[in-house]
């Protein structure tokens, strides 16, 4: 049986992506945030998964104005990496796990999640930057990765209560593949950041660490949070933290199992326009 | 109106709904068309031309040519599609959501460094926070990424 | 304030549109089948609706295998007429409602419903033949249509449930819409039909006139019918007849108002591979 | 087995779940192809060489070249899709359908004015109905499309 052994949450900055792709990790700027995750590369190499649900959004890259799906699940094989403007990051393809996928989407669907499959799409930082955060710069990622895109980009979005719902549908499905694998589910993006206009900039120390703290605790509580708050508090995209229910959702304890274990957290501002939040929870096993 | 928008009492922020994004439809697409090196090249080769093959209104137009960042989302743009205008003149999101603000590279970058914005005063129009209407623009940039 | 004045329900049979496209409606294969739908067409003269929210399914036309949406709203201003292989039927384009759309769209995702908004979509038969049948050959459709694309080729599709919770959600949607509009819903597919392997051509008159009595008399019953049903009683291509769910939903009693009157019922066999069936219920003023 | 699958005891019947939606793809987007009337043209001039185009199994090709959709089918290929391949070479969908049972155009149409094929028996594998695997071919067609 597939089982949900951890989740992890991240910040998925594109500037991160540019900083590991060119080398600067180690600039005075960049030192205390890849610090951060020295803990989180090691602790995946002793926790290697063989597959990663990957929740993160297209930042109008595979969608554009022409189609947006709320949930679309990718059940290809293999997923390339996106150019967005300045040429595809040098990152391996993202090679996929179609027969997983199609079960979860068969089964979420069948709980009344409407997804949209999707059999071809380029990936942007929104998926890649966590793969490089955790991963580091391998020639080939060391999983398969079913990636999960949201739409957070046009109003309205989904409601932190149904991501949350979702991430348990999604749990129930992974339960009932038949092949032994380990399976990690990682939801992306956020903390506060605000891209744009006059208000650009805002950072919300407090919000975002009440916001860590009610996700380990209480993340029912925390998935009713309506959309309004997030835009208010944590800056108009900081509204992708949304996502991280849904990894949230998928944990043992939200269907009466045991309280996940939290084995690295982390919090950092800046990085570019962002504050940096990072979480693992692991499943007992 | 038709669309309930909670949102519409936060300073300095323009949501990007059905209504924003209809009418930035084809900006937004005029955006995505510069994922490809191709049309970034003839982009920039002749801006003016370029834009001249997309039924964007003269106002979108203009605005994508004075690279002004906060025109460009009222009249529709969507942050994420002019990213690729930016990268396609080589800029980060950085330096642009900075010159949004009206203030220079450095002093937003600063800003930032030194835990950027804060939240109090910006919550609600009305308040007195750095991000109200009444205190733009906030530094010494032109306001413009070009 | 808008408001959903009455549903029609009909198969939407490729060979019919070809049957109208080609003039051949008074031979005496078709000559039944069009007699069924003259009292709509006077019906539709005396009822005409501002807005036709269309239900129907995408034939492997607009959506390929690369994308398939579960649900999907069309809110562009119009919406060409696809190319099935034969070139494109000879009718009007059809033109779109995308403030009311995008307004149903914003509403029902807000009620936990995970639509792809889509603003650039052919339509094929699925969408123009209902258009036909009840509007005959016009210059112009006599009013705008929102196109609502279901997902009923690729497995699974969406519960019968499912469906009649959204026509539930897009009735409100419609209600809050500050516009005065009258609204009709239509759903549209099946009835018995299969148009694969040994089993082809299967038609089940029981089961169908079963189904039109329960749409009437008991939607909510009939909503709990699982997928297989369908299938194997009324072919694998009748699971079409979800759709007409999403329509039977948002009529007033199903929200607590009076049962809906009985304009027009209709059923014959065959339209090529396919049993014919069509209602029309109105709401009472 | 990963997919529950309770369609699986229906007799004559493949239903385009995501095993078959994977192993059909390209047999399916080759079909998609031919909603183009320059690809109509290029296929129906050289099938064989339009179909070398596509990362399609030699069976599916095959398949194609016969004209033979319960194959097809079988081999991945959705109805709605194959319509299209139908639609180039001047079929219906009552076409199509039919041959897949065996019988001949003419057989099938009847049985279709006479109120199509019973329930009864077709409803489970195992039966006696006409679509039942030990009943085919049910007529004196070829069984292809072509
Ligand atoms: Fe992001
Ligand atoms: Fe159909």
């Amino acid at each position: 049986m597939a089982r949900i052994t951890a989740s992890v949450y991240t910040s998925h900055v594109p500037a991160i992506g540019a900083a590991i792709d060119h080398g600067k990790t180690h600039e005075p700027y960049w030192q205390p945030l890849f610090a951060g995750y020295e803990f989180s590369k090691q602790w995946l190499r002793e926790h290697m998964p063989d597959v990663v649900f990957l929740v993160y959004n297209d930042h109008a890259t595979a969608f554009s104005l022409e189609l947006i799906p709320t949930f679309a699940i990718g059940t290809a094989a293999r997923f390339p990496i996106a150019d967005e403007g300045w040429g595809p990051r040098p990152v391996p393809e993202v090679v996929g796990h179609p027969e997983l996928a199609s079960h979860i989407a068969q089964s979420v669907i069948q709980d009344d999640f409407d997804l949209t499959i999707v059999n071809r799409m380029e990936v942007d930082h929104g998926l890649t930057v966590p793969l490089s955060l955790m991963c580091g710069q391998p020639t080939e990622w060391p999983f398969k990765v079913i990636p999960f895109a949201v739409n957070v980009v046009q109003y309205p979005v989904p409601s932190g209560r149904r991501c949350f719902a979702l991430g348990q549908a999604i749990r129930r499905a992974v339960e009932r593949f038949d092949e032994d694998l380990n399976v990690q589910i990682w939801g992306t993006g956020g903390m506060s950041h605000q891209l744009q206009g006059p208000r650009a900039g805002l950072i919300n120390r407090e919000w975002d660490n009440r916001f860590l703290d009610r996700l380990i605790d209480d993340p029912a509580g925390l998935a009713e949070v309506p959309h309004v708050e997030y835009v208010r508090e944590a800056g108009s995209e900081g509204i992708e933290l949304v996502m991280w229910l849904i990894a949230r959702g998928a944990m043992a304890d939200v269907a009466g199992g045991p309280k996940p274990r939290v084995a690295h957290r982390f919090y950092h501002v800046p990085a570019s326009n962002t504050a940096v939040g990072h979480l693992i929870l692991e499943n007992a096993a | 109106m038709a669309l309930h928008k909670p949102y519409a009492d936060i300073p300095g922020t323009v949501i990007f709904d059905a209504d924003q994004s209809r009418k930035g439809y084809w900006l937004n697409q005029f955006c995505m068309s510069l994922m490809k090196p191709e049309n970034r090249a003839r982009y920039l080769a002749d801006r003016r031309a370029y834009l001249d093959e997309w039924p964007m209104t003269e106002e979108q137009k203009q605005a994508v040519l004075d690279g002004d960042l906060n025109r460009c989302i009222q009249l529709g743009g969507n942050i994420y599609f002019l990213a690729k205008l930016g990268a396609t003149h080589g800029k980060s999101f950085q330096q642009m959501a900075g010159s949004m603000t009206g203030m220079t590279e450095e002093e937003y970058r600063a800003m930032m460094l030194a835990g950027g914005r804060r939240i109090d005063g910006n919550r609600y129009l009305g308040e007195d926070g750095d991000a109200q209407p009444h205190r733009q623009p906030q530094g010494h940039g032109s306001g413009r990424l070009l």
